[in-house]
């Protein structure tokens, strides 16, 4: 707990540091020193920040949470039924490509101009990462480890519930790790629409404004929340993978 | 009754098929021992894997009880040779699973009997990956034994362990044999231990495995065996089963 | 001109352009070689998105681009000295989906019009209900940034009604919205040609040139018919094939700079909004040096 | 071979089936019919979508490569380097969540306008992902694997080689798809500046021209791109992962 | 000649710490071979980790040749006791992989020997889930063999082979060893087996281990041994050293 504490320490000297450094070296308002964000950002947290990131969080939880449920047990069946992982992949290799911001009008046509199509959104493209991620994962399980629930006329659920999640769980949390960069990212196209909170709103609304002081504010708590969310994701881990 | 007739299993492998098994046939009539005895390679896992319906690609017909091979309907105890532990479940977890599967309440006091004839109750909360290759394997053996199954396959099951605690699992194996009559196959390495739990002994012809002879074991359970003239004789038939054909096979390659 | 342009060769110029009508005189002079007539190079940059051009602008990747007054009022405010050289014509379009029944800015009260949000678009929504005896707060305002996706809510009726530049708003039209208001129709035109203090005092010549290019392209535009440009306008400036026929160009002006009343307003717009920190005199923003 | 071609059509059946029946109950411009957009698509396919498809092929390989180089090395290390790892995980999980979408400014600036900046653009966001992915594919090599090698007095070339990128590539592989399906979203940010070549750029400029066809046209065209990279990525991992 | 001096080792589980070595010391000459023979669980296997490098935290003074353990320095033939094969090798580039390791050529007529008296020729372009587990155990074997080691530790090296072929390895094992004269480390629980590849004899108690005799072993090499008194006697005095522990802890359980 300790030396974590100061690793986070290091690890934040050295990333302000760099950022102070660029700064200084560049000298321009694109990319404003450490210091005056985290002036700015103080100033504002109460204010404003704090409610925009309740929102995004919302949303990324949401979002997440929605693409496990669906591509989790989509990805688990991809790997262990070879039949349906077969014709499937194939399927998911077409559509992952799709560039889910160009389905942007279908979806607020479908779902409207609410949390809806922001969190349908994020979830058309974690899916993906999370089926892929989780599929590799199960295909990844060798043959020995079903040996003893085969002779014992295990059914399905078990052969789930006893090898192949467990055998997955730490793919499902790194898959769950790459999505919560991604879900972040997607914040920029869905919460610029229907919608005046949320970081994403935030950020794209400050560099529209030319305020980059705002706008670095508003990535310094995406940082922030990124962060957090990374750390509940490895304690997790640590606690459900404890016979590793 | 297990029915084994014409059996062949074959291997793909990157470059070529590999035949494990050729044209085996075996009977073990309920509430029988057999132990199987063969040099390393020619197919003794893979019989068993059979047998337990791990492996389905066979040519041959093999029942069990007159039916083909199915887990769900036959209670199957496998022990296998790389112990076959979930590292995700603990020791106690491990033991119980066959159990678990089958969805029955456990006999407590018969598993803790178990577990503490395997010397396994101190280390109930570890898991597999904590423990030395001998405690792996007998928690392998309390999985099989707790179940009570009416098939015991076992493959190489005491081979992690020191003479002395194998000894006490070569009784322990019989008491519950005795009590439960259940029809085994047991695969060993150790021609003592074939004598000594197997109420007949099969050994096989270097791989591709057949039959190379059959015994009845007149010396099935008897203590001290070592000392006895009969055991120096019985031991010393099989082993010129084993051999012979290795002889064969030597000169086969020279020649 | 002075003499010194033609001894020496103006250095090149860059200007970021958007998909809208008043990027059309610049690419006019460019397809119709007045720019080599007038002996500079201009690189027009293609952009799809205005953080995307203004991006490229503070960076440095460009010189100049046609933008708007409140772009201009946003980047002096952030650190970025660019200057107001020049007024271009635009204009933006109040719209509204033809099932709701809604046929004039007072019935707008209390429905929903797509804009996007602190942008010239706001700002002519603004104006626009203020004149038909609106205020901001008496109509929903829903932010949809992406112009297309603006126009596809409008004609689903997702929204009542939505401000939109052209050429979507003609599209709109054409497909069967009702044009409330227009901001050419009420005179105001914030649309404005700028450029980085840096270009401005390095590459004056340059512009000067390129201005000159610009009204020959103006001369050209009020001269012609569209049908004699469209396959310009759909190849290189990206409107809609077919366009041809139902677009409205606004009338191109010579060089101009823009009205005081505009830039007052808008600034006076972006202080009550509290979006800018300072607040900007006309003076202050705008280069009179490239107009006669 | 055979079963994978009927797999291949049994999928692409399915899903333009599925297309087709929302287009017909949509009935809406903004869905097309598949079967007009696949006119148009073979109509303009020679003329314009090829070359704008090799662009953007070109730049995802680039980037895609260029996120290998970078961020093997880095997962690996962080992966096995427990104390690296632990110092620098804190970094990533600062810096992987900033949108890069916001630093566009930054890039532009440093980058300019052309090739090198939609690049960047493109390994900013996916380099991430890899390295988290690899981290996590090196941590979950377990203990008894590095047995031998220690005790042959293996130098750490050694250990790399022959333990930790074999063991690892299947997740490596992983993350490349996972990467792929990300970095074709990338060129709808990268590709609308500075260039008139790419599906981004296509598919933008169709969408900004409400006109549906050629938009469609070019998400066929991105799928197509993206099945075939998954399919090459899925041939390289038969290769590569011989003994699994 | 290696000095292990009260070495104790432990290992954190998730509920407590397991001692699984306790002030144990032991000394092997140059050249010399001990048989160490002990209850499952007592920590051979963990004995044979310290001295390969494996395990750095422990307790007491572990030298080789008056050196601490450093693998990059000492030329250490390790057989783990669950193989230690690498899955993405070939049986052949597994059995290379010292040599691999330490960037030598290999001897091409001694491996080629090694590999067709293990009986793995034909096997070489396999990978390890390609073969049968006494197969497996081989090609460590092959490996440990091939690297021709300055100290060999073999942790159980011929468990998963059958009779047969287990005393051509051990003849095998005896041949390398009286050609290039190796101090090895040879753990096993087969008491016969330590009575014939052991020049002395190391028994440990059960779990944490400690020495509880050694028996300088005069019956080492010694052909068909089972036949003699000797053996008999020497058989009878280990078992009986491996039971008494068993028989007080047995005692100190109970009351
Ligand atoms: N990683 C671990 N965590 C906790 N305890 C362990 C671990 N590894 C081994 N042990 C314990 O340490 C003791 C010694 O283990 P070791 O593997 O050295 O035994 P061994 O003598 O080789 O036994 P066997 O003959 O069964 O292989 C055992 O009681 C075992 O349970
Ligand atoms: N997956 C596989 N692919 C190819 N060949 C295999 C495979 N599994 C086993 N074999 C081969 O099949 C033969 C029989 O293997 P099996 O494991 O049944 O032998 P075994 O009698 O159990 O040997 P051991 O006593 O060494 O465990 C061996 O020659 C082995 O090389
Ligand atoms: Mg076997
Ligand atoms: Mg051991």
């Amino acid at each position: 707990m300790k030396r974590k504490r100061i690793d986070l320490i290091a690890a934040l000297a050295v990333l302000i540091a760099a950022w102070y450094a660029i700064s200084l070296i560049w000298r321009m308002p694109i990319i404003p020193s450490p210091i005056a964000v985290f002036y700015k950002f103080f100033e504002i947290l109460p204010s404003k920040l704090g409610v925009h990131a309740l929102y995004s969080l919302w949303r990324i939880a949401a979002g997440i949470a929605l693409s496990l449920v669906i591509g989790v047990p989509i990805g688990l069946c991809m790997g262990y039924f070879s039949e349906f992982g077969r014709i499937s992949s194939p399927v998911v290799y077409f559509l992952y490509p799709i560039p889910k911001i160009a389905l942007l009008p279908v979806v607020m046509l479908l779902l409207g101009l609410g949390e809806a199509s922001k969190i349908a959104m994020i979830v058309l493209i974690i899916v993906f990462q999370i089926i892929v991620t989780v599929r590799d994962a199960v295909k990844g399980i060798p043959k020995e480890m079903y040996y003893s629930l085969i002779s014992l006329g295990a059914k399905r659920g078990n052969i789930f519930s006893d090898i192949i999640i467990p055998a997955s769980l730490p793919e499902v949390l790194t898959s769950m790790r790459v999505g919560l960069g991604t879900a972040i990212s997607v914040l920029f196209f869905t919460e610029t629409f229907g919608t005046e909170y949320g970081i994403g709103y935030f950020i794209m609304d400050a560099w529209m404004r030319v305020n980059y002081l705002e706008m670095y504010s508003g990535i310094v708590m995406l940082s922030i929340i990124g962060f957090a969310v990374f750390s509940a994701i490895d304690v997790a881990e640590h606690i459900l993978c404890r016979w590793k | 009754m297990i029915s084994v007739e014409g059996l062949t299993v074959r291997y793909g492998t990157g470059n070529g098929i590999v035949e494990a098994l050729s044209d085996f046939s075996i009977k073990v009539a309920d509430g029988d021992i057999i132990a199987v005895i063969g040099p390393s390679g020619c197919g003794k896992s893979t019989l068993l894997h059979v047998l337990a319906g791990i492996i389905g690609g066979y040519e041959g017909a093999v029942l069990i009880n007159g039916r083909p091979v199915n887990p769900t309907e036959q209670r199957i105890g496998l022990i296998l040779q790389d112990y076959g532990l979930l590292p995700w479940k603990t020791v106690y977890e491990n033991a119980v699973l066959g159990l678990k599967i089958k969805g029955e309440a456990s006999d407590k006091t018969y598993m803790k009997y178990i577990l503490d004839r395997l010397g396994l109750v101190d280390m109930l909360d570890r898991y597999p990956n904590q423990l030395s290759g001998g405690q792996r394997q007998r928690v392998a053996i309390a999985r099989s034994f707790i179940l009570k199954p009416d098939l015991l396959l076992m493959d190489e099951p005491f081979s992690a362990l020191d003479e002395i605690t194998r000894e006490s699992m070569q009784d322990l194996f019989l008491d519950i044999w005795r009590q439960y009559r259940v029809s085994t196959l047991f695969v060993t390495h150790s021609i003592e231990e074939a004598v000594y739990v197997g109420r007949r002994i099969v050994v096989l012809t270097p791989s591709p495995g057949r039959v190379k002879g059959e015994i009845e074991n007149p010396l099935f359970g008897m203590n001290d065996l070592r000392l006895s003239d009969d055991f120096y004789h019985m031991s010393m038939r099989i082993r010129r089963m084993l051999r012979e054909d290795e002889e064969n096979i030597d000169e086969a390659q020279t020649h | 001109s002075d003499g010194n342009d033609a001894a020496m060769p103006l250095e090149p110029i860059s200007i970021g352009v958007l998909p809208d009508v008043d990027s059309i005189p610049l690419i006019i002079a460019d397809k119709n070689g007045y720019f080599k007539e007038e002996g500079v190079k201009v690189d027009i940059q293609h952009f799809k998105s205005a953080p995307d051009r203004d991006s490229a602008l503070q960076s440095g990747n460009i010189d100049g681009a046609v933008s708007d007054i409140l772009a201009a009022a946003f980047a002096n405010d952030g650190g970025f000295n660019v200057k107001i050289t020049s007024l271009t014509n635009g204009m933006y379009k109040l719209l509204v989906n033809k099932d709701k029944g809604i046929n004039d800015i007072q019935s707008l009260k209390g429905k929903s019009i797509a804009i996007s949000t602190n942008t010239i678009i706001e700002y002519a929504t603004d104006k626009m209900l203020e004149e038909g005896g609106l205020k901001p707060e008496d109509i929903h305002k829903m932010a949809i940034p992406q112009i297309p996706t603006r126009l596809e809510m409008l004609q689903n009726g997702k929204v009542d009604a939505a401000t939109l530049p052209d050429p979507l708003a003609s599209v709109a039209v054409k497909d069967g919205a009702l044009l409330l208001n227009s901001t050419d129709k009420m005179g105001i035109n914030p649309g404005v040609l700028l450029f980085a203090q840096d270009a401005i005092d390095k590459k004056s010549a340059s512009i000067k040139a390129m201005y000159r290019a610009y009204d020959k392209a103006v001369e050209y535009l009020k001269k012609e018919p569209v049908s004699s440009y469209a396959d310009v306008l759909i190849n290189d400036v990206g409107f809609p094939e077919g366009i041809e026929d139902s677009i409205s160009l606004p009338a191109y002006t010579q060089v101009a700079l823009p009205s005081q009343k505009d830039f007052d307003d808008v600034i006076k717009w972006l202080t009550d909004k509290k979006l800018i920190k300072n607040s900007y005199g006309f003076e202050q923003l705008v280069d009179r040096r490239f107009v006669k």
